[in-house]
């Protein structure tokens, strides 16, 4: 277990960094496309196949699908290469530096509340996590449930009237 | 594995995420970063909820990837939209507004 | 484990609707107004602003009804309370205004109009439920819910590049902030082991009740969630440093949307992080009311400093909200009875002077696309005196002279603050209220005290200035100083009428607003 | 007739606005109309207001017409309105000048009349409000707001620099008020934390305990509202800027009412609020105000625009009402409150005459005149009534008042009151320099010759306040035996803290002058 | 509503009411207002005569009028306090007042403010009245103050002329320095004793420390010598003939600038009670005689040396009112009084005669032309040198004796001198106006005044003539000193008789030393024996002195005019324009700086907007660790 965390961890901060590296945003769309696994192998890890699922669909699937859709329809990969400042670069990197030490600091030092909660892994593989997911949605978070429907929908509505051409 | 472990990862993830938004000026890239730093964040629910033996963070993930898809089709929408007028997806053609 | 009975018990399901009652009504009739679409003829006049105005009171109807009870639905994601009331009628107004000024103006763009109306109804209702929303999902559900309505209609203006540029740097800088959010909300659940807000409370409370020591090593784990949500909610109050959308966003989008985000987006967003805070934050964990104190500091002076000189009025008024959040954000740092109920009476009167401000931008708008340059205003305080006189009085109400109800917004935060020792918080304010007078000043004397000299040179290089601050994207150069003549439209008139009504109204007779205030602070309270 | 009188404050509070509806009503084209009919509904304003002096008792501190209605009961802000006897003569001021530089209007405004008057009676309101109000917020909103009219009439029927001086004017006093409005909230906190209900009722608030410390701060917060208002000598600059570019009425106004203010606001607010704080302070304000005192008159001794220089001189006058205010001796407040009304009235003349001046020689610079008086006797003959009024030449109203203050602050401010004295001097040099320089001497510019004199409406202009001038000269009485009563009760309200006085300046060595 | 409440009242209600209808309705009586006035100023007279019989023959009272000032412990009434010392000096207001008034009608026949000039004629008299009969300082104060105005507004009567407003204007504001002193003597003696009423004040004198009464006593001395026109205040006063000279004869020789040995005598129980003050005022007086005497020696302008001679005489008032000897100054006050106004007023009718002219050297042999004048003018003369039997013979004898006799020698020294000096001057002119060889601008056809002005002038000659006899030597035993002593019987003795000199001796002296100096006088501009250039250049320094004022003008206009101007120039320039509005100004532009410099934070890239945000994280987060 340990080992497939650190190899998942490893995969996912490569590719993290690559994405944020590559110079051809369809590159960086692939190794996004990797993190995204990595990290549906967390959920593995974490006993949310559910959710391991939905990450691999949602993300890599659609989500990303639709980015490199949009990478090949602006033929971006062929445009020349969008420089970056290396003023602005510097600055970056500090800050960065300086956010990643603050945020690990914070959670070496801090800790969790003591596990209070009944969905214990054994409770969770006993009953199936996709039907605990699903008695909750349907239930405690049916509201916002019907609420990401109608979000979805502007979604919809918005993304019809930024890619028209003309009204 | 400890929490804490998950959580670092997360950390590092998301921090990735922000430095990719603070660094890049390819609208893709910068919405792909933006990604990483909400599967960051997922991934530290989903942590968190399964050490608190708790299903509402996983719940929250569903609602987060819902949300991402959404903000990706506009993010898309706003892509295209920007590169017809520009021809680019450099965001520092976008200056017009400006004091 | 949970009991599915639950579901299928009517008293269950009519709470939940009966909680969202009002919001419902709203999206109702979004849809039906995006259904427009499908009929050319019904679509292409009036009739879904008709219908969108209707939906708006409907919704009112609803909340009057249903006001006075405290109601708890959907398992706690939702509640309605006399809290939801007060802001409800808040959004809704700051919604009907929008409208009302949407007709004309949008006219006069070839953008489709009923998804316009229903994305704005779209975005009341999101509101709505950011406002009555009580579980970290809800939270962030609506806020991504509001900002996706409010990304979409700020780059509503198509093949308008400063249209779509405000959309783009709205999202891009949206998107982060909620990222810090969502990150936020692992660091809260992490801590606390729970979403619902009330459960958090209590949650914390019963902690900070055995003594500061039992917090433990949470406290970091809440501190540092807390900080990040702040972020999340601060972006989306445009407090400074996370102001930087807002007077590009401001400026870009149509101004009707500028007067919907400054309006209604700010006050849903302070109304949750005032429900939040007071619910979360105000405990022992670390003191946010200093950091609270810094961010109103600097927005306060930061926004006046920034919109003295600019010369477009759009972001001009962007930067005023900018300074203005820094005021509403001394209600909640004075805490408290009074400082919650002066934020709420603040982000009511807040509504309606900027509303009143923004109708009229609008207004000559509508003559004269290029009239967003101050210089524009010159000399129509005789052309036009009922509207630049209620221009005078919105712009004096921002600036917090008394009569008006943003001086009564600002006493009543000032007070409370000062209740509350918060002595150089409350005598920076007032210091920088004075010189934010001036800006708003600046643009009365442009309205009627215009300096003859002034017109000459400055048509001489109009070129260069409409570039860089003009409005839409027409590029004809109006050497002609003033706003064209034109009539303005009764929908205009109706809500600058209201604004008056409202911005005077709370000026002199504010007890009614205070009292409202008073029980919907109670009943956040009275959980 | 009874509920006039009862309702007397709210009626001369409202009449004028009731009027601005009723000329809301009248076309814009019809000048003269609008002229005449806002004129006599000032007329009438003042005619109401006369009541009030016939029915003032004279002899009690007590405030009268008293009205009191809920208005903000969450703050305990009430519309309570009542006068005592410095605020009756104030409030008969304001109506006075208003009516007056209404009819100096005449011709001097000749664009936008319509707005013109409309804000004319807008400021009345507001004036009168502000004298009227005896509760703090109420005080507060009729103060601050009463900017506003003022700001349009410098900005839009100024002369050179017009937006200029009503920019700097409204900024420099909004921002002298808004530190002021932090001292008044603050004191209300502290009443509600020491009694446990809100209250701006500032006869309660009169109680608070306030301690020390505290005190001198929002005496400081309090001081800088009132002294940019007054203006006190560093706080003056606002001044002469906007008393030169304003158009007559405005410069009228301007120093006949809205200067009072901010000793009013001492009067009222400051001194018995904070009384300890008072005492302390007191010398050093004095200080300042005798600094005004010389740097007034001898500012005004070199200026060129006639304007300009009776501006400042009303710095000087300013200077010595805040010696006898702070002086706190009966004698000396008496005479300040006087010499407020005095200041009002001859200031007010001063200024009519420069607009009438101007309006003849459309110039202000002194250089310019010279010779007038042989053109213009009548005008000559009232306008030296009014140099002398403002020199305090005796038998006239400006000397009753300074020599009350002089002869008052004497006993506890001998050096200071010395140094004051010698403003009177300077006073008689720049005034009379100024009036031989306009009018005697031969005329030198070629454009005076065509100077002519004052016509009947001009007359009825100045009429009121010359007779006044002569009036409170001669027989002060009907004036100060309504102020005495109501001075004595002010000075029992801080002698009433006059032991903790002695204790402090038992522990702290200070001494009174 | 006795008839003495009427009686006092009255006086001043007709020139009050003369002042109000020439002013407001002058131009409808036309010529007439100024007989109406004088009639006005005639009953005044008429009336403070029967005032005069009242008091001589009853005692004083006091009246008041109205309540005025009623300010919490400040009280002040508009009263009278009628007593001999007032009584007197009333009759001699209102008689030379009336004089002057019917002079005036002649002398300002043609002037085109001949209402104007009768109405503030009129204001004085009143003015005057109310300061000799006011019961309180405060009083004194107005009225002194209402004088010095009146004053002011008809020196400058003639505005078209600079040099008249001018000269009015300097008269105001000297004034103005000596009521200065003069307001804070008042303060003090209030806040001493609580009250302006003289009755009260005498009372407490003894009850006051020296010092402060020294203090007053100097304070109320400051004013007398602004009013009084003594050195150093004097420099308003030569220049004040730029009026009409009947105003000059009435408020600048015979009344107003008496009013400071006035206030002197009011007040002798605090001179006297002040040894210092009263020597104080001794050495002014002194100096001032000797002084004036010394300018007007040289002087050209008529009216100029009358005016310095005015000025040496009141000199010798003060040496009388600070020896003690104040019936002996009231004597010199009141024939002072009548030939200094006759001298006036024929160097007026003098004027008349030659069109305005006053220059010395452009006059000569008008004896002939107009000998009424010639012999009235001589007539005052001989009073002002104090020749025997004229007024000023016994009235200036009265001082110096008593000077003398309280051993002040050095200023009986003086006062002969001066004595000397002004028997010379007065006859200069009048050799050379009057005698000699004519230098009259041919073209002038010289001529004789009015019966209106000359009988005016021959009543004041006779009047010379007679009024000395009140005071016949010795005079502690003549009518005058018995009539008007009783009023200073509080006055504390701090000078006594040191010796006992007879009269005649010390007359003598004074009368051998006017006559050298008419002798001299004679020498030169007459007999020609030594021609006054040599003179003049034997002296040369002394003589520039003399004839330029001893530069006192110059002196101030150089320590303290030309200061005071360019430090306010200063304090406007500097201060006011440079410091105080640019710091106001300056922290408005330095608002604007930041203003613009935020563009750089709102630059419109998007980068650096995410910068900002991130910073913000950062910053926030890293409170946390540093709170």
């Amino acid at each position: 277990m340990e080992a497939l965390f650190y190899v998942f961890s490893i995969i996912a901060v490569f590719s993290a960094l690559m994405v944020i590296t590559m110079k051809n945003p369809l590159t960086s769309a692939l190794y996004l496309v990797l993190c995204f696994f990595a990290i549906a192998g967390f959920y593995v890890l974490l006993d949310m196949q559910f959710l391991a699922a939905m990450q691999v669909l949602v993300y890599a699937g659609a989500i990303m699908v639709l980015v490199v859709l949009v990478i090949m329809l602006l033929n971006l990969s062929k445009i020349k290469k969008i420089k970056t400042d290396l003023h602005q670069l510097f600055i970056a990197v500090i800050i960065f530096i300086i956010l990643f030490a603050e945020i690990a600091l914070y959670i070496i030092n801090g800790s969790l509340k003591k596990p209070t909660g009944i969905y214990t892994h054994a409770l969770i593989n006993k009953i199936g996590n996709t039907q605990i997911i699903g008695e909750f949605l349907f239930t405690k978070y049916i509201f916002p449930f019907e609420v990401a429907s109608i979000l979805l929908l502007v979604a919809i509505i918005g993304a019809y009237l930024f890619a028209k051409k003309k009204y | 594995m400890s929490i804490n472990a998950y959580l670092i990862v997360a950390g590092v993830i998301f921090c990735i995420g922000a430095f990719g938004v603070l660094i890049r000026k390819n609208l893709i890239i910068i919405f792909m970063s933006l990604e990483l730093m909400f599967n960051a964040a997922n991934l530290g629910l989903v942590a968190v909820s399964g050490y608190l033996n708790l299903i509402d963070g996983d719940i929250f993930v569903i609602f987060v990837m819902v949300v991402a898809a959404a903000e990706a089709a506009i993010a898309l929408g706003i892509a295209v939209a920007f590169y017809r007028e520009k021809g680019t997806v450099d965001i520092d053609k976008a200056n017009e507004l400006k004091l | 484990m949970l009991n599915i009975s639950h579901i299928y018990n009517m008293n269950f399901l009519e709470k939940g609707m009966l909680s969202i009652m009002p919001e419902a009504v709203i999206i109702v009739f979004a849809f039906i107004v995006l259904f427009l679409t499908f009929f050319e003829r019904l679509s292409k006049s009036n009739n879904p602003y008709y219908l969108s105005l209707i939906s708006i009171g409907f919704s009112m109807l609803y909340i009057l009804m249903l006001s006075g009870r405290t109601i708890d639905g959907f398992y706690g994601s939702i509640v309605f309370n006399e809290f939801s009331v007060f802001l409800f009628i808040g959004i809704l107004f700051a919604g009907f205004l929008t409208i009302l000024m949407s007709n004309n103006y949008i006219n006069n763009f070839e953008v489709p109009l009923p998804e316009y109306y229903s994305l704005i109804l779209f975005g009341v209702s999101s509101m709505m439920l950011l406002v009555s929303s009580n579980n970290l999902i809800m939270v962030f559900l609506s806020i991504e819910f509001m900002s996706i309505t409010a990304y979409i209609l700020t780059g509503y203006l198509k093949g308008n590049t400063r249209s779509t540029e405000a959309a783009l740097k709205y999202f891009v800088l949206g998107t982060f902030a909620s990222a810090f959010l969502i990150f936020g909300s692992v660091f809260i659940y992490a801590a606390t082991g729970h979403l619902n807000l009330y459960n958090i409370h209590y949650f914390i409370t019963s902690v900070a009740n055995k003594g500061l020591i039992n917090f433990g090593t949470i406290k970091i784990y809440l501190a540092i969630g807390l900080i990040l949500f702040l972020v999340g909610l601060a972006f989306k109050m445009s407090l400074f440093p996370f102001h930087a959308w807002t007077p590009d966003a401001y400026d870009g989008a149509p101004t009707p949307i500028t007067n919907f985000m400054a309006t209604g987006i700010k006050i849903a967003a302070f109304a949750i992080f005032l429900r939040i805070y007071s619910l979360i934050y105000n405990f022992n964990i670390m003191d946010f009311n200093n950091i609270l104190w810094l961010l109103a500091i600097l927005s306060m002076t930061f926004g006046n400093i920034a919109a003295i000189m600019s010369s477009n009025i759009k972001r001009l008024l962007a930067y005023s909200s900018i300074a203005q959040a820094g005021y509403i954000l001394i209600g909640i740092i004075g805490g408290g009875y009074y400082g919650y109920s002066g934020t709420l009476f603040y982000l009511f009167a807040y509504i309606f002077m900027t509303a009143g401000a923004f109708a009229i931008v609008v207004a000559f708008e509508n003559f004269d696309l290029m009239s967003l340059d101050i210089k524009k205003y010159s000399g129509i305080g005789y052309k036009y005196p009922f509207v630049a006189a209620a221009m005078a009085f919105f712009l004096l109400s921002l600036a917090g002279i008394p009569v008006t109800s943003g001086f009564m917004g600002k006493f009543y935060v000032f007070s409370a603050a000062i209740k509350s020792r918060y002595d150089l918080l409350v005598l920076i304010a007032l210091i920088n209220s004075a010189f934010a007078a001036f800006y708003y000043i600046k643009i009365i004397v442009q309205m009627y005290m215009p300096d003859k000299e002034e017109l000459i040179i400055s048509s001489s290089n109009g070129v260069q200035r409409d570039r860089g601050s003009g409005g839409a994207n027409l590029n004809k150069l109006n050497n002609d100083f003033g706003v064209v003549n034109g009539k303005i439209n009764e929908g205009l008139m109706i809500a600058i009428f209201i604004c008056l009504f409202f911005t005077l109204l709370m000026g002199i007779f504010p007890q009614i607003f205070i009292n409202f205030a008073h029980n919907s602070i109670n009943s956040l309270w009275s959980i | 007739m009874d509920f006039f009188i009862k309702y007397l404050l709210s009626i001369l509070i409202f009449f004028p606005l009731a009027s601005v509806i009723l000329l809301l009503f009248i076309n814009k084209k019809n000048e003269g109309l609008l002229r005449n009919l806002a004129t006599i509904l000032s007329l009438i304003e003042f005619i109401f207001s006369v009541y009030l002096f016939i029915y003032f008792k004279p002899d009690t501190y007590k405030f009268q017409f008293v009205e009191k209605f809920n208005w903000i009961t969450t703050f305990g802000a009430s519309y309570f309105l009542g006068i005592d006897g410095v605020s009756l003569f104030l409030i008969l001021l304001t109506t006075l000048l208003t009516f007056v530089s209404l009819i100096s209007s005449y011709r001097y405004i000749k664009d936008h009349v319509k707005e013109f008057f409309i804000l004319m009676l807008i400021l009345e309101t507001f004036m009168i409000g502000t004298f009227a109000s005896l509760d703090v917020l109420l005080f507060y909103l009729f103060w601050e707001f009463m900017l506003i009219p003022m700001y349009f009439i410098i900005g839009m029927w100024g002369t050179g620099r017009r937006v200029y001086s009503a920019v700097k004017f409204v900024l420099y006093t909004l921002s002298g008020s808004l530190i002021m409005l932090f001292g008044l909230i603050y004191i209300f906190i502290l009443h509600y934390d020491q009694t446990g209900y809100f209250t701006f009722n500032i006869l309660r608030l009169y109680n608070t305990h306030i301690p020390l410390n505290l005190q001198i701060l929002l005496f400081i917060a309090l001081f800088l509202g009132f002294a940019i208002k007054i203006p006190v000598f560093p706080f003056h600059t606002w001044l002469p800027d906007a008393h030169t570019e304003a158009p007559t009425a405005g410069s009228v106004i301007l120093a006949g009412v809205l200067l009072k203010f901010g000793v009013y606001g001492f009067f009222r607010f400051a001194m018995p609020l904070l009384p300890e704080a008072t005492l302390i302070l007191a010398p050093i304000i004095i200080i300042i105000g005798v600094i005004g005192v010389l740097y007034g008159a001898l500012v005004s001794m070199v200026q060129k625009d006639l304007k300009r220089l009776v501006a400042f001189s009303s710095v000087s006058h300013m200077g010595f009402i805040m010696l006898g205010l702070f002086a706190m001796s009966a004698i000396s407040v008496d005479g300040s409150i006087l010499q407020l009304l005095n200041h009002g009235i001859t200031t007010g003349a001063l200024f009519l005459f420069v607009g009438m001046l101007y309006e003849r020689a459309h110039t202000r610079q002194i250089a310019d005149f010279g010779g007038i008086a042989k053109k213009a006797p009548i005008l000559t003959t009232l306008f030296m009534i009014s140099v002398l009024a403002s020199i305090g030449l005796p038998g006239l109203n400006g000397f009753i008042g300074e020599f009350l203050i002089l002869i008052g602050s004497f006993k506890h401010y001998m050096v200071l009151t010395i140094i004051a004295t010698s403003g009177i001097i300077f006073a008689a040099v720049y005034l009379l320099w100024m009036f031989q320089r306009v009018m005697f001497q031969d005329i030198t510019n070629p454009q005076m010759e065509s100077f002519y004199d004052m016509n009947l409406r001009e007359i009825i202009t100045v009429l009121p306040l010359i007779l006044l001038m002569f009036f409170i000269g001669f027989y002060p009485a009907p004036f100060l035996e309504r102020i005495d009563p109501t001075v004595l009760h002010f000075l029992s309200i801080i002698g009433h803290h006059g032991y903790i006085h002695n204790l402090i300046k038992l522990k702290t060595g200070l001494s009174n002058a | 509503m006795d008839a003495k409440f009427i009686i006092t009242w009255l006086i001043p209600l007709f020139p009050f009411a003369g002042w109000f209808l020439w002013g407001l309705f002058g131009k409808y009586f036309k010529g007439y207002s100024g007989y109406i006035a004088s009639a006005f100023v005639v009953i005044s007279f008429i009336l403070s005569s029967i005032l005069f019989f009242i008091v001589s023959y009853t005692h004083g009272f006091t009246t008041t009028l109205y309540p005025w000032i009623y300010a919490a412990t400040f009280k002040v009434g508009v009263s009278a306090d009628i007593d001999r010392l007032s009584v007197i000096m009333l009759v001699m207001v209102t008689g030379v007042s009336a004089l002057v008034h019917i002079y005036s009608i002649g002398y300002m026949q043609d002037d085109k403010g001949f209402a104007r000039y009768f109405s503030f004629l009129n204001l004085f008299v009143f003015s005057m009245i109310m300061l000799v009969i006011a019961n309180n300082l405060l009083l004194l104060y107005v009225f002194w103050e209402a004088v010095g105005f009146c004053s002011y507004i008809l020196i400058g009567f003639w505005y078209e002329k600079k040099s008249a407003s001018d000269a009015g204007k300097k008269a105001f504001i000297v004034n103005r320095v000596g009521d200065f002193g003069f307001a804070i003597g008042v303060f003090l003696l209030f806040i001493t004793t609580g009250t302006l009423n003289y009755e009260t004040i005498f009372k407490m004198i003894p009850s006051i420390p020296t010092i402060t009464v020294t203090i007053i006593a100097l304070l109320l001395f400051a004013g007398a010598v602004g009013k009084s026109a003594q050195f150093p205040l004097h420099v308003w006063l030569p220049d004040a003939m730029e009026g009409p000279t009947p105003v000059s004869a009435l408020i600048h020789a015979a009344t107003m600038v008496t009013a400071g040995v006035y206030m002197i005598a009011r007040f002798h129980v605090i001179f006297s009670y002040s040894q210092f003050a009263s020597e104080v005022v001794l050495t002014i007086g002194t100096f001032t005689a000797f002084f004036a005497a010394f300018i007007a020696l040289t002087q050209f302008d008529i009216k100029r040396i009358i005016a310095y001679s005015t000025i040496s005489q009141l000199g010798y008032m003060f040496m009388a009112v600070g020896i003690g000897s104040y019936t002996a100054g009231m004597f010199h006050l009141i024939s002072h009084a009548v030939f200094k106004g006759l001298l006036f007023l024929t160097a007026g009718s003098v004027m008349h005669g030659l069109a305005g002219e006053l220059d010395l050297r452009k006059m000569g042999g008008l004896y002939s032309k107009m000998k009424t004048t010639a012999i009235t003018f001589i007539v005052g003369g001989l009073a002002l040198s104090g020749i025997p039997p004229f007024s000023g013979f016994f009235s200036k004898d009265a001082i110096l004796a008593d000077v003398y006799n309280k051993g002040f020698y050095f200023s009986w020294v003086i006062g002969e001198i001066t004595a000397l000096m002004t028997a010379f001057y007065i006859f200069r002119v009048i050799f050379i106006a009057f005698f000699g060889e004519s230098n009259v601008d041919p073209k002038l056809h010289v001529h004789e005044s009015p019966k209106i002005m000359t009988v005016p002038m021959i009543i004041l000659a006779s009047l010379a003539l007679i009024i000395g006899f009140l005071g016949i030597p010795p005079f502690n035993t003549s009518v005058f000193y018995s009539f008007l002593h009783v009023d200073f019987k509080n006055a504390y003795n701090f000078a006594p008789f040191i010796n006992n000199t007879p009269w005649y001796i010390l007359s003598l002296i004074s009368v051998l030393a006017g006559l050298l100096g008419i002798f001299t006088a004679y020498l030169l501009y007459i007999k020609k024996a030594i021609n006054p250039e040599t003179i003049k250049n034997v002296f040369k320094p002394i003589y520039t002195l003399s004839y330029n004022k001893v530069y006192i003008d110059e002196i101030y206009n150089f320590i303290i005019v030309k200061p005071v101007l360019s430090f306010s120039n200063f304090l406007w320039k500097i201060i006011d324009v440079s410091i105080i509005d640019g710091a106001v100004n300056g922290v408005a532009s330095s608002f604007a700086f930041f203003s613009i410099k935020t563009k750089k934070i709102q630059n419109g890239m998007l980068m650096s907007y995410i910068l900002t945000l991130t910073i913000g994280v950062v910053a926030l987060l890293f409170y946390f660790f540093i709170r």
